[in-house]
């Protein structure tokens, strides 16, 4: 809580590192890392800064403004900020959850049911969500832009508050846990899975770092890569631990958060799937204006690593990277 | 110590305000400049001003201020209509002014966004709902401004009014309505400023359907594009309207009004 | 034609309640010019203002022909005291045309009176100033043409003419007493000077400072009265001596 | 018509207010269980009322209703003491006072949110922020509340001031704030509810600033779990702090002064 | 003590500039009881706002001890015109007390001295009263009072007893004359009573209702002057003469 913000925090200790973290079950091995306290663990007597923050941009402005060292973000804010000069690079992936378009129309199978005067709720332009749709959108009708009209920004809770109420809104492309809870309710199906939508399997939620916290505090840096792993790894291995560990993070109740947690298409995984498809995808819908020329450009070494370079031909994991059905 | 205007032409006060802007424009342009902060957040003022006319002159700021400003017009005079009716209500007998001050009480306070689920089920996603926060956002203050006003008008006046055969609604018109005028009009001044806010912020988070969107939405898109500069220069739309309202429609208003009778100095 | 019938009228001051007023009986008869005269401070504004309809008596009754005074109405027009009672939006002829209009009288006609008494005023060169562009004595002179252009039956004067000049003064008088007779109104008048009260009224209504009738007089020396004339020094004295005894 | 709140008795007016409340809940309540709406989206008042004793009982709600009530606290003060400088400023002179209507119809209309990345720059992730974002919602009500009220102060006053030797501070402490009491009150009622407002959608901005969230990040967090009886119950919250502000504060306040002095009716 | 010197001055009234006072000189001595006597609306106020500050003349000087006039004073004490001239926020007590404060008087003195003046006025009852809960003539008399406590080298009156009955008057005009005498102040004095201003005048200055100086009359009269005595008949016809002219 000072305000000689011009410095950086990360260059002052050496050993301290702020991490900003977002409410909702996408960010459990964050919560994992914060509650087990695993980054001191990695570096003992390193200074971690929690920061609760609210939404999107606002951890966007506090990294650009040297507020914040580690965030975590969707795969598109991240490539909008990179194109615009933010000077970051992802740090880790976090995994995948199912993000499923849901409507309560019956005459609605495809998204090439949909009419003039149809509402489809993503959370904002730009939004994986979004990409997802225009993807769909460009194999099906031919042109990524063709539902754009038809897109409505609203916060996942509004919009399943329009899908139940079946009035304002069509369709939510919803995530969980808001997913479960429009699932419960038997007149609602499912239009679009998203990875049927890009084509094959693929991570967006990614840690992102600054380039200066990268580079001044390597110590720092890979004591948190190191936390963030272990983290992924517990919540895979002993799923019941974690839901024990973050039931009370979420108001939840312990079984609750373990079927959440294991919920079919939800995947903690810290290996990036699909990151080059959503470059691919992104950079000729003109959603960003360049390209990276090599992957370093946007992922640390360790990224890059995890990915790895089979020469002759892509590597398995390299070859997820990129989308099955881009042309 | 005290001022007095009316003595001060008008063409002064117009090239001081001038000069007041363009410094604050340059003091602008040399902090951007001076790179104590991140230009991806502080952009110059003249990268902003480029884009801002940029905009203007290919019509589409134009447009979704239009956009913007007939949500918050009609808001406006929704809010000003049932602000009235309140305050009078409220002068009514004590049952109703007590009922107006547990309202307000109730909420002023509250912030929109609690609101957000009651528009949802009375008005959908629609117009009408950012109407409603826009609405639920200017009624209040207002109320209190007038209601103030109201009750501090000098009882002589009512009196008079009273006196020369004036009832109910003749003498709010003809006797509260221009004694109570300073309240009113700061009352209708906030409520204008109060309105924009809320009209932004309102269409944030209701967002829009495909390409009908208004300013705030045009703040949301640039916000989540991270284009600061789209962000800034949308700002300085609301910026422009709003020096133009306050010179052209409050400051001439107070001039025929409450200036003139001397009512404020 | 009114009838003040034991009136009483007290005030809550900081917890505790003073009777302003007590024992109040007297009538005014129509067409009479009735005067109340009192030390500052004994309750005539009180009294008129009960008249008038703006305070509730607390004990009592005010009876205009035969109707309990309950609330201000245009049957009973007051020129308050004091020099605030323009409508400040308004301007002179405006403050006067006003009440006019909203009593539905013509527009030829409002044009008609609001000229005739600005000039019974001599205020016709400043029709279009607004109240605070006035003295003290032209504000006042507003308000009694705009109550004179209302020719209400009762009119009620509060010190109408305390803020001017003898000639205004005496013009003025004159002036009253001309569209008394002529429209045949009711007048009641506060004044605090007993030089107005034996020049204009018909009967003389005494205030203590307590706030009780201490008497009241008939006064049927010929108009027009000057001091000079045969009976106006004794008067003055009678009227002069009831006050001074406290 | 015009009422008269002296011979109103005090009890008279508490037992009117909590009867017009239990009214609005009965009505809540009513509308709830009657079903037209959907109860995810609009629970009954019982509900509701349960979870704030349960919340209040175990303390949680008390905790950050502190939390929150502190944001607000100190950027009321700074708020106040702002406005009153800039009000104040602005009668010193026309070129001030052209200055102070420029900065107020240039900020009065733009969004909190547009301060965003500014207030990220100068205060960081810090409680001030939240603070910055508050004052910036509370002062220019504030100061036209302000403005108003001191320019439409009789001259009078001031003369008599001035006369008995008054001069800047003294003057402005000794003559024009009393006399000016009823806007000053009203503008810091207005600034109040706005302060609510403000830290609300800041605290849902931000997040939790320092260890604890307040209500604002609570609201956030109950919407995002769809806890919408959570929600509730802490608009409950708010509309109970405003009442007994409103009750107890301003209302004991306004007794005390512009009532006693019958500036007010 | 006084020079008023060629002073004029003019207001600009819906565009056009008029002139409400012209050519006014005169000087008033120290220790001298000064009258302004004039018709309504003949700039009697606005020349006394002129010389207390409040108003810039438009042309020639108003000197007070050789400084040139140019803001409000606590030399130059003024009891408005009106009523509305106290603080409604301050008891009469405390209106009379607050000033006495501000100018730095000892607590006790203060106590004294506003226990003093609120006797000389009548008002020792009412020390608890707010503005609002007193007749007009008890504002104007709370307002003298004021005034009177500060003790003041000039004393600027705008027809301060304009609306008190006759004994409160007679009475008033006495302790003023009598504090006057104590402390050695100067009075300029503004009235539309020709009596009170031959009882109380040293000089009488007469306005014309173009705002312009009449005449100055001398008043050796000796006090105290009652209507009776010799000489006061044919000064009050004189100056009723005098005002009369138009
Ligand atoms: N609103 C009020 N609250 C309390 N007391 C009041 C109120 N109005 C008047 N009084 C008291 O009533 C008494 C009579 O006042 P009133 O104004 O009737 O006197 P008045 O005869 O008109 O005197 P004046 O000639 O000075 O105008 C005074 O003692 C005054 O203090
Ligand atoms: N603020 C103002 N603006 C314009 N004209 C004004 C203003 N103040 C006074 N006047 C004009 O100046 C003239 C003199 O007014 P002033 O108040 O000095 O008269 P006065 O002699 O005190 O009269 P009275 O005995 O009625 O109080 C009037 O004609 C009035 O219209
Ligand atoms: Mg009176
Ligand atoms: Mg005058």
């Amino acid at each position: 809580c000072q305000t000689e913000n011009t410095t950086p925090k990360s260059t002052t200790g050496g050993q301290e590192v702020t991490v900003a973290i977002q409410y909702g079950l996408a960010y459990a091995p964050l919560q994992i890392v914060k509650e087990k306290k695993l980054i001191e663990k990695y570096l003992p007597g390193a200074q971690v800064n929690w920061k609760q923050l609210g939404t999107g941009p606002v951890i966007r402005d506090a990294m650009v403004a040297g507020e914040v060292d580690i965030g975590f973000m969707g795969v598109s804010p991240f490539l909008i900020g990179w194109d615009k000069g933010a000077e970051w690079k992802i740090c880790i992936a976090s995994g995948s959850q199912p993000l499923t378009l849901l409507t309560y129309k019956d005459n609605i199978k495809t998204i090439e049911d949909f009419k003039p005067g149809d509402k489809i709720a993503t959370p904002a332009l730009a939004s994986i969500q979004h990409m997802l749709l225009a993807m769909e959108a460009e194999k099906k009708m031919g042109d990524a832009h063709a539902l754009d009209n038809l897109l409505l920004s609203v916060t996942h809770p509004d919009a399943m508050a329009g899908l139940l109420g079946k009035k304002d809104v069509t369709a939510h492309f919803s995530s969980p846990p808001y997913l479960f809870k429009e699932l419960d309710d038997p007149t609602i199906k499912t239009v679009l899975e998203g990875e049927d939508a890009f084509g094959g399997e693929f991570t967006f939620i990614f840690g992102v770092a600054t380039n200066q916290f990268h580079d001044n505090n390597p110590a720092a840096y890979s004591a948190f890569i190191s936390a963030f792993n272990e983290a992924v790894a517990f919540i895979n291995d002993s799923p019941h631990e974690a839901a024990a560990i973050l039931a009370p993070q979420y108001n939840l109740s312990e079984e609750e958060t373990y079927r959440y947690l294991t919920w079919e298409g939800t995947n903690y995984c810290t290996t990036p799937y699909g990151l080059m498809g959503f470059v691919e995808f992104m950079h000729k819908q003109a959603f960003i204006s360049r390209k990276p020329e090599h992957l370093s450009e946007i992922v640390f070494e360790n990224v890059e690593a995890a990915i790895g370079k089979r020469y002759g031909e892509a590597s398995v994991i390299e070859q997820i990277q990129v989308r099955e059905h881009a042309q | 110590m005290l001022n007095n205007n009316k003595s001060e032409s008008i063409y002064k006060t117009i090239i001081q305000k001038g000069f007041i802007l363009l410094s604050l424009m340059f003091l602008w342009e040399l902090i951007a400049r001076s790179g104590i902060f991140n230009e991806l957040l502080f952009p110059r003022f003249s990268t902003i001003a480029l884009s801002f006319f940029q905009q203007v002159q290919n019509g589409y700021l134009i447009e979704i201020t239009l956009v913007s400003l007939s949500l918050i017009f009609k808001g406006l005079l929704i809010s000003l209509i049932i602000a009235l009716l309140l305050s009078f209500l409220a002068m009514m007998g004590n049952f109703f002014h007590n009922l107006v001050e547990v309202l307000n009480s109730i909420f002023h306070p509250l912030p929109g966004i609690a609101l957000l689920p009651v528009a949802m089920l009375w008005f959908g996603l629609s117009e009408a709902s950012i109407i409603f926060i826009i609405a639920h956002s200017v009624i209040w203050p207002m109320v209190i401004s007038f209601l103030t006003g109201l009750k501090s008008i000098p009882r002589i006046n009512i009196e008079v009014g009273q006196n020369i055969g004036l009832k109910g609604p003749a003498l709010i018109w003809g006797v509260m309505l221009p004694a109570a005028s300073p309240y009113i009009l700061s009352g209708i001044k906030i409520g204008w400023a109060r309105a924009w806010r809320s009209a932004i912020a309102a269409e944030m988070v209701f967002g829009a359907v495909g390409t009908a969107g208004g300013l705030g939405w045009h703040i949301f898109k640039t916000r989540y594009d991270f284009d600061i500069v789209g962000t800034f220069a949308a700002l300085l739309t609301i910026m422009v309207v709003g020096i133009v309202v306050e010179e052209l429609f409050f400051n001439s208003i107070e001039n025929r009004t409450i200036k003139r009778w001397n009512m404020i100095v | 034609m009114l009838y003040i019938d034991n009136v009483g009228k007290s005030f809550i001051n900081n917890g505790i309640s003073v009777n302003v007023l007590s024992n109040i009986t007297f009538r005014v008869l129509s067409g009479e010019f009735f005067c109340l005269l009192g030390p500052s401070g004994s309750g005539k504004t009180t009294l008129l203002r009960c008249i008038g309809g703006y305070e509730k008596v607390t004990s009592g009754t005010i009876k205009l022909n035969n109707h309990t005074v309950s609330a201000p109405g245009i049957d009973r027009i007051m020129v308050f005291q004091g020099f605030d009672q323009l409508f400040a939006w308004k301007t002179v002829s405006g403050n006067i045309e006003y009440p006019l209009k909203v009593n539905g009288i013509s527009r030829v006609e409002r044009r008609e009176r609001t000229e005739k008494y600005l000039s019974l005023v001599g205020l016709h060169n400043y029709a279009n100033y607004y109240p605070f562009q006035l003295s003290g004595g032209m504000k006042q002179r507003t308000a009694i043409a705009r109550a004179l252009a209302l020719e209400p039956p009762l009119l009620l004067m509060d010190e109408p003419f305390g803020n001017l000049d003898a000639i205004t003064r005496h013009t003025l008088q004159r002036e009253l007493l001309r569209i008394k007779d002529e429209t045949n109104t009711t007048v009641l008048f506060v004044t605090h000077d007993i030089d107005e009260a034996i020049t204009l009224g018909d009967r003389i209504l005494i205030f203590s400072r307590q706030g009780t009738v201490k008497s009241q007089i008939e006064n049927n020396l010929n108009r027009p009265r000057i001091p000079s004339m045969p009976g106006y020094a004794s008067l003055w004295a009678n009227i002069y001596e009831t006050l001074g005894e406290g």
